[in-house]
């Protein structure tokens, strides 16, 4: 049972192929609800973990706790006037925000969610390939970031663009060599060692204790693919105005902003799923979702503080740590990995 | 549907919209003399200014709806003042902060400064003071929150 | 004599220590009160030699014009006003242009009779440009002259 | 030293003070720079009605002395040092824009802060502060100056 079935059993009077239709359409409708729901909690709580961190207080006028703070936030991007630069191109300019956005919402179908008690399954897609789908996936969003910042026309733009392609391409080579590694232990377990589902349920020990090597390099390079500090040289404030985004005004710079904090959840989500065990939980296999949930969460708060303490590194540093350390130590990583699976496999 | 429900529901929006604005100013990173010192500190943990809405000082004008002229206006800063404010889209709102920004003040016999922002802008909240303190520039962006909801006319 | 003081070259760290470091400094705040103060409902705490309104005392005042003289941003102009006052045989009193006032206090330092006095009054934000405080609305608090 | 000065004082802080004659200026300072005082920290200008005194501040970085050279004109016209101290460069065109004082040999010697077709030099005594100038930006981000407050700020 899954969620696909739940919502087809309701619709089934009106026959088989109809309701699995409108069952798609709503689990699609769902899903991207959630998604915009898990966001909007994220800023809220990225905006009150800041306060609390600078010994503030935070949003609390709108709402206890200023909890619709994002709804009148929401409400004014929405109202605001939409300012399009005269020398844009102008279908790229439009389509890019909604790439971002779509990238993110692809690259989360993708992931397992592991069982919600008497729902089941709350896994969408099942592919026996879904590694290198997400990784497929989370290679979109670099591509509408550089859209909007070539688009628009504005040196600032153009420079913002370029700095995160620069970082996209020299960390997305670590990760995934990273990931390699975790395929290659796998596959000594499992027939199939390219789906994610099977990685999760691979790990009688999480991967992070025999990977430590590959679980630093993959948190780093998804720190470093979020593109928040200190690794924001794409949207750097002081020197670009603020990177690919100068241009956008109202909701669709909305969907840029969402589409930053919606890579840090992604990320967190995947180091949690790939390292730390994912849906496996001490106790009933019913609440994997929940477990999933807490893991990801606390990563998200390592995330945050990171991203508040530290100041910004200098763009040709950073990229030299890219290729100049974190490609070597994979590599090493992905050897290790080939000996202990050499060692699994003679126990 | 009678026109009169049309417009019901249009102030019911208009109202949702003014409780969206004003509880969601971004203010500009836009300093010019020493009252921005006194403007940061607004940003700062003793007067929080995030817990009015004002949380982050966006850079870009095309994503901020405030801004707060702080410091003296010189003749030479006014048409790039006056850029700035273009740049931003509508609704915007100017605060205008310290009496340089007001009328000149003790610039009012000089040959270089505009004597008041309202010349160059349209003005929403005068705070005056030389600089005015922080309690003071949160009180206009108070005023400033009512004056968007309808609700002062000071 | 500027003289040039001699530093040691920091000793190298071993990488990721300083990181964690500042991390620890910064997540150490999260056991700590917040030092906000609640401004629209909590008074703020206001230095007493932090003066900002000009106050007037209309029964001391005997117009003597020297604060009009002392201004330096010509803020302070004499205004007629009919009132009884022995004291003040011109009938003539001070109003202030708060828009170009600059909170000198040369004003307060020369009154012979201290008619011109600083409150700590500092919620005088406008939505007009009118800061011209006449004679009466001098002599009120602020909130009194806003109605 | 070969150079006439014409006088020589203290300042109260102990500096000296040299007067020449502009004639003289440059061979002063030429000398000035050989004993090793190699930052021109300021040039000001002094408006004493009738003729207009150029004030240049000198500093040792290595004996860490000072020393101040006076010279004055009466037809606004002073030679210029920026050969010397390349900091003078704009220092002397500031001097220009704010007194008027015309610097011969400058290499560019054009207004710094106000636009080119401002009126007057404002630090000038007969600055005349009720004629009211303003400033807008053309297209390309150049300054002008104009009378009609319709058209500028």
């Amino acid at each position: 049972m899954n969620v696909l079935t739940h919502i087809a059993q309701f619709f089934s009077p009106l026959g088989h192929y109809i309701s699995y239709i409108l069952a798609y359409l709503f689990e699609t409708i769902f899903f991207i609800a959630f998604v915009m729901v898990v966001l909007v909690m994220m800023i809220y709580l990225f905006r009150k973990y800041m306060a609390r961190l600078q010994l503030r207080i935070g949003p609390n006028r709108v709402g206890k706790f200023g909890l619709l703070q994002l709804i009148a936030d929401s409400l004014k991007l929405v109202g605001k006037e939409s300012i399009l630069p005269r020398k844009r191109d102008d279908f790229p300019y439009k389509v890019a925000p909604v790439v971002v956005f779509l990238g993110l919402v692809l690259a989360l179908a993708l992931l397992p969610y592991g069982d919600f008690f008497y729902i089941g399954s709350l896994t969408i897609t099942h592919s026996g390939v879904s590694v290198i789908l997400l990784f497929a996936a989370i290679a979109i969003m670099p591509v509408g970031e550089l859209l909007a910042g070539v688009s628009s026309s504005n040196k600032y733009a153009v420079m913002g663009a370029l700095r995160g392609v620069a970082k996209d391409v020299s960390f997305e080579i670590p990760m995934m060599i990273s990931v390699l590694a975790l395929v290659m232990m796998a596959s000594g377990r499992t027939s199939s060692p390219l789906n994610l589902e099977s990685l999760v349920s691979t790990q009688y020990i999480p991967y992070g204790i025999p990977e430590v090597i590959g679980l630093f390099v993959f948190f780093i390079a998804m720190i470093a693919r979020a593109s928040y500090s200190p690794f924001d040289m794409g949207e750097s404030d002081s020197e670009l105005v603020s990177g690919h985004s100068t241009e956008y005004t109202g909701m669709r710079f909305g969907l840029f902003y969402m589409g930053m904090f919606g890579s840090i959840f992604l990320g967190s989500m995947m180091v949690s799923l790939l390292y730390l065990g994912g849906y496996n939980g001490p106790f009933s296999s019913d609440a994997g979702f929940v477990y999933l949930l807490i893991k990801t969460m606390i990563l998200v708060v390592i995330s945050f503080t990171i991203w508040l303490s530290l100041p910004r590194i200098r763009i040709d540093k950073f990229v030299n740590m890219g290729w100049k350390y974190l490609l070597p130590i994979s590599v090493i990583n992905l050897i290790i990995a080939g000996f202990l699976t050499l060692g699994v496999g003679l126990l | 549907m009678k026109t009169g429900d049309v417009g019901l529901i249009t102030t019911t929006l208009d109202k949702a919209m003014e409780w969206g604005r004003s509880n969601s100013l971004w203010p500009l990173t836009f300093g010019l003399a020493c009252c921005a010192i006194e403007m940061m500190a607004i940003q700062a943990s003793n007067l929080d200014i995030s817990r009015f809405g004002s949380e982050i000082f966006r850079n870009s004008p095309r994503q901020s709806d405030l801004m707060i002229v702080s410091g003296t206006v010189t003749k030479k800063m006014a048409p790039r003042l006056r850029r700035i404010y273009d740049e931003m889209p509508y609704p915007k709102y100017v605060i205008a902060m310290g009496v340089c920004v007001i009328q000149g003040g003790p610039y009012n016999q000089g040959y270089s400064v505009v004597l008041g922002v309202d010349r160059v802008v349209p003005v929403d909240v005068y705070v005056p003071g030389c600089p005015p303190t922080p309690e003071a520039l949160t009180h206009g962006i108070i005023t400033l929150q009512k004056k968007i909801r309808n609700e002062t006319d000071r | 004599m500027i003289g040039v003081k001699e530093v040691e070259e920091p000793k190298k760290q071993i990488p990721l220590v300083g990181t964690l470091k500042a991390m620890m400094v910064v997540g150490k705040h999260l056991f700590q009160k917040p030092v906000t103060v609640q401004y629209p409902e909590v008074r703020p705490e206001i230095p007493d030699r932090f003066k900002f309104r000009i106050s007037l005392s209309l029964d001391d005042c005997v117009g003597c014009t020297l604060c009009e003289q002392v201004c330096p941003n010509l803020s302070i102009h004499m205004n007629k006003v009919e009132r009884e006052n022995q004291r003040n045989k011109r009938k003539i009193y001070p109003d202030v242009n708060f828009g170009t006032c600059t909170v000198c206090r040369n004003c307060e330092e020369i009154c012979p009779t201290d008619a011109i006095y600083l409150t700590h009054e500092f919620e005088t934000a406008r939505t007009r440009n009118s800061f011209t405080y006449s004679p009466e609305e001098l002599s009120m608090p602020e909130e009194e002259v806003i109605k | 030293m070969l150079v006439e000065i014409i006088e020589e004082t203290k300042g109260k802080d102990g500096r000296r003070i040299l007067k020449v004659a502009k004639e003289n200026l440059i061979e002063l300072m030429t000398e000035l720079k050989k004993q090793g005082f190699n930052h021109l920290s300021l040039i000001t200008g002094v408006d004493r009605k009738d003729k207009i005194e150029v004030v240049y501040h000198l500093h040792n970085f290595e004996s860490k002395k000072y020393i101040i050279v006076k010279t004055e004109t009466l037809d606004e016209r002073v030679p210029s040092v920026a050969g010397l101290w390349s900091s003078a460069n704009w220092d002397e065109r500031e001097q220009y824009d704010m007194m008027g004082i015309v610097f011969e040999g400058h290499p560019d010697l054009k207004r710094m802060f106000l636009p080119e077709n401002w009126v007057g030099h404002p630090l000038r005594k007969n600055y005349d502060l009720k004629k009211v100038q303003y400033i807008n930006m053309d297209e390309d981000g150049n300054d002008y100056a104009t009378f009609d407050p319709g058209d500028g700020w």
